[in-house]
Order: C-alpha cells, then structure tokens, then sequence
C-alpha cells in the first residue's frame, strides 16, 4: 500500500523531509517504524526513543499498535508543545 | 464557538467584548500565552510549526468536549503560528459562561488538553543556536485530572 | 500590582498587553465581571456601591495575599462603581506569572476574596423595582477552600 | 465617647442616612446594635437578623464581639456582592 508520510518538529529534522509517499506492508505503526528504520539511519535515528515519539493516522492521535487498515496519512513528531 | 490558527496577532479585548454582548454572560475567564525568557537565556524568537490538516479539528475537538462539560455560552481559540518575538502573544483561549467556577473550571480544561493534545510546536531560537521545547510532564499530569 | 475603582469603563486588552512586558511572563489570566440578565427578568442595569475609605486597603490585602502565595509577576484589580447597562463590564482581575497554573490558581483566589471580602455591594434595577443581590452562599464556600 | 457610624446597601435604605456621629459607651459592637435598636425602630428593623449583617471598625471587618475600645468609624452593612 503507499502512504503519505508526514513528520514535524525535531522529527522533519532528523529525517530531512517533511513529507513522502512510503510504499510498505506494514500491518501497523510499530511495524512501519521498524521498516524505515531498517531501511536508512536517519529513520532508525529519529525514531530510536519511542517514548517521545507520538503519531496520528488520518490526524487523529493513535497508540502504535494501531493497524494501518485503511489508512491514507501517517504523521510522526514529538509530544505537542502547544499553547 | 471557534477556533482560529492564524500568523497575524489577536486582540484579546475585542474577542471578551464579543462575549459579553449574550445577554446571559456574567463571567468571561481568559488565557493568554506570551513569548517568556524565564531562564534569562538570551531568546530572541520562538518559533510554531503547526500540522495544518490536523490542528483545527483537534482544537473543535477540544472545545466540544469542554462545551459538553460545562455551561458555556460562548468559546474562543485563537492559536498562532509561525516566528513569534519575545513578549508577543501566542495564543488565547476565552470562555463565557453565567457562573464564574464554569468559566474557570473550562478554560483551565481547555488549556490542559491544548497543551497536550492540539499538534503545535515550539522552537526557541537564541543568537547562536536553537532548541525545541521539551513537553513537560507536568502537562500530562493536569490532563489525569480531568479524567475521573 | 495595583488596584482601581473607577466609574469608567476598563480596556482588558490593554491591562493585558502592559503585563506581557515583563519577559518572565508566559502565562496572563483575565476574569471578566459583565452585567448579566440570566433570567431573562428584565434587568436595565446593575448599580454597584462601594464603602470607599476601606475599598481600596481590602482589594490591596486580597492582592497582597495572592502575590504572597503564588508566584505572579503581575496583578491588576479594576473595579467599577455607578451604574451599569445590562452587557458592561463591571470588573476585572488579571495575573500574569511564568507559570499556568499559578495565574489560574491566583485568579480564582482573588474573585473569591473579592466577592465575598471587598465591600461593594449590587443593586439590580428593573422597570418598576429594584432589589439588592443577596450574597450566594457558594461564595462563601469557594473561599472556604483556600483556607487549608 | 463619639463615633462615626456609617451604612451601606439596604442598611443604609432601612436606617435613612448614609452615615451620622453616635454619642454612646457601647462597650463592643453588639451593645452598639443593642443601644441603637432600643432608640428607634428603624434601627431595630435593620439590625434585626444579624446573621445578614457585617460590620467593620475603622475599615477592616471584624465580628460584632469586637470591642469599640480606640474605634473611631464603624459600618454596617450586608454580606458583600462585589465582583
């Protein structure tokens, strides 16, 4: 399936873009972060902690057991800092 | 009941006046966020990134839950983004209610879940360097208040 | 810090703008007192009288009180006196500190000091009577919980 | 000894002046109420249930135990509405 991947703050940084299309079978979001993070350094680099780690599919805020069922968005950035 | 994500600033007097024309209003509570230099560090501006798609339906979100929750007549989120100097405003919540304890009670809810819920960001950018702010746990923990 | 009572009417934003200029500020919290007709009863206006040689040391002792126990940066009272159209804005308070939560919690205190230790005392006019608002035995019990 | 008595609200409606000088050896404020509501009915109507009465000596509130020993201004008035 291709998803659009997004990334914010300290996240966007580390991984160089804010956005691409990401072909992948991942069955869910920990699954995905596995795969990019196999895949080149500046992913296993950005998402080595999880615990400062958070993510949305289709904008609402998700665990990273969720499944990517019918997902189109995928975006991952720290703990908000809003307000 | 709205909520805005814009870069221009926002006037803090004009948005309580609106409220205060329902004839029912006798309490308006506010919150304002200011660009701080706490730390005496040096900041020089700070910086909010914001995911479009994703901001203005988690702040209705927030609002709705707070509209649910007490007896508001009337709601306001103004939030801005982009690079903010020392000493500007960055964002606004505002809450109209006929009891003072609701007005109150609402417009701490809605900063608690504002913090840790609406995706913004910061970066505080100094002469030489710059850092994102780290979430605070103390954040998380007003959360777990509300969720008795 | 500093307190007034006044027949004019008070510009919030402006009150607000003046406390964001102390760089250690990030957080402003306002409560709005308007005139309100909550039970659609016909209210013209509210006529707020005032014990004027003792107002102004009460408002300073609530204020003094507030800057004692949390840390604020800036306090600001305004009251108003006369008589007041249904929607005008009767009084203020605003705090301004480096943290959240010690502007809400400073805000709260003072309109519950305000309301039930500062002597003024409101008289609603309608169109063929006129009676003073009873004080609210809720007020009472907001104040108890400071006192622990 | 003299004290300027001063009244606010619907004491002052009840009593008809908004304050007057009182010639009295009141000991505290409850013989003051008593001395005064024996005088004239007005009194005794305005200070008939003093549980919604307050009453301050030389501005600060105190309980109507207080003794008028040193006052010079004393107020009566109902529990306060400000806000």
């Amino acid at each position: 399936m291709k998803l659009n991947v997004l990334y914010f703050a300290w996240v966007r940084e580390r991984i160089g873009v804010a956005s691409e299309t990401v072909e992948t079978d991942a069955g869910s979001i920990n699954e995905l972060l596995d795969e990019l993070s196999a895949r080149e350094e500046r992913y296993a680099i950005a998402f080595s902690d999880r615990s400062v780690l958070r993510c949305a599919i289709d904008q609402t805020l998700v665990p990273f057991e969720t499944s990517l069922a019918n997902a189109t968005e995928v975006a991952f950035f720290p703990p908000m800092t809003g307000g | 009941m709205s909520v805005n994500v814009q870069t221009d600033d926002f006037d803090l007097g004009a948005e309580v006046s609106k409220m205060a024309s329902d004839p029912s209003v006798g309490a308006i509570v506010s919150f304002t966020g200011i660009v701080r230099d706490a730390a005496h560090s040096g900041l020089i501006s700070l910086e909010l990134e914001c995911y479009p798609s994703m901001v203005e339906q988690a702040l209705q979100s927030i609002e709705k839950n707070a509209c649910d929750r007490w007896d508001l007549r009337g709601c306001k989120i103004i939030h801005r983004i982009g690079n903010l100097k020392l000493g500007e405003q960055i964002m606004m919540v505002a809450t109209a209610s006929p009891h003072r304890q609701d007005a109150f009670d609402a417009a701490e809810f809605l900063m608690d879940y504002l913090k840790s819920e609406a995706p913004f960001w910061k970066k505080e950018h100094f002469k030489d360097h710059a850092t994102w702010v780290d979430a605070r746990e103390t954040d998380l923990q007003s959360l777990q208040r509300w969720q008795d």
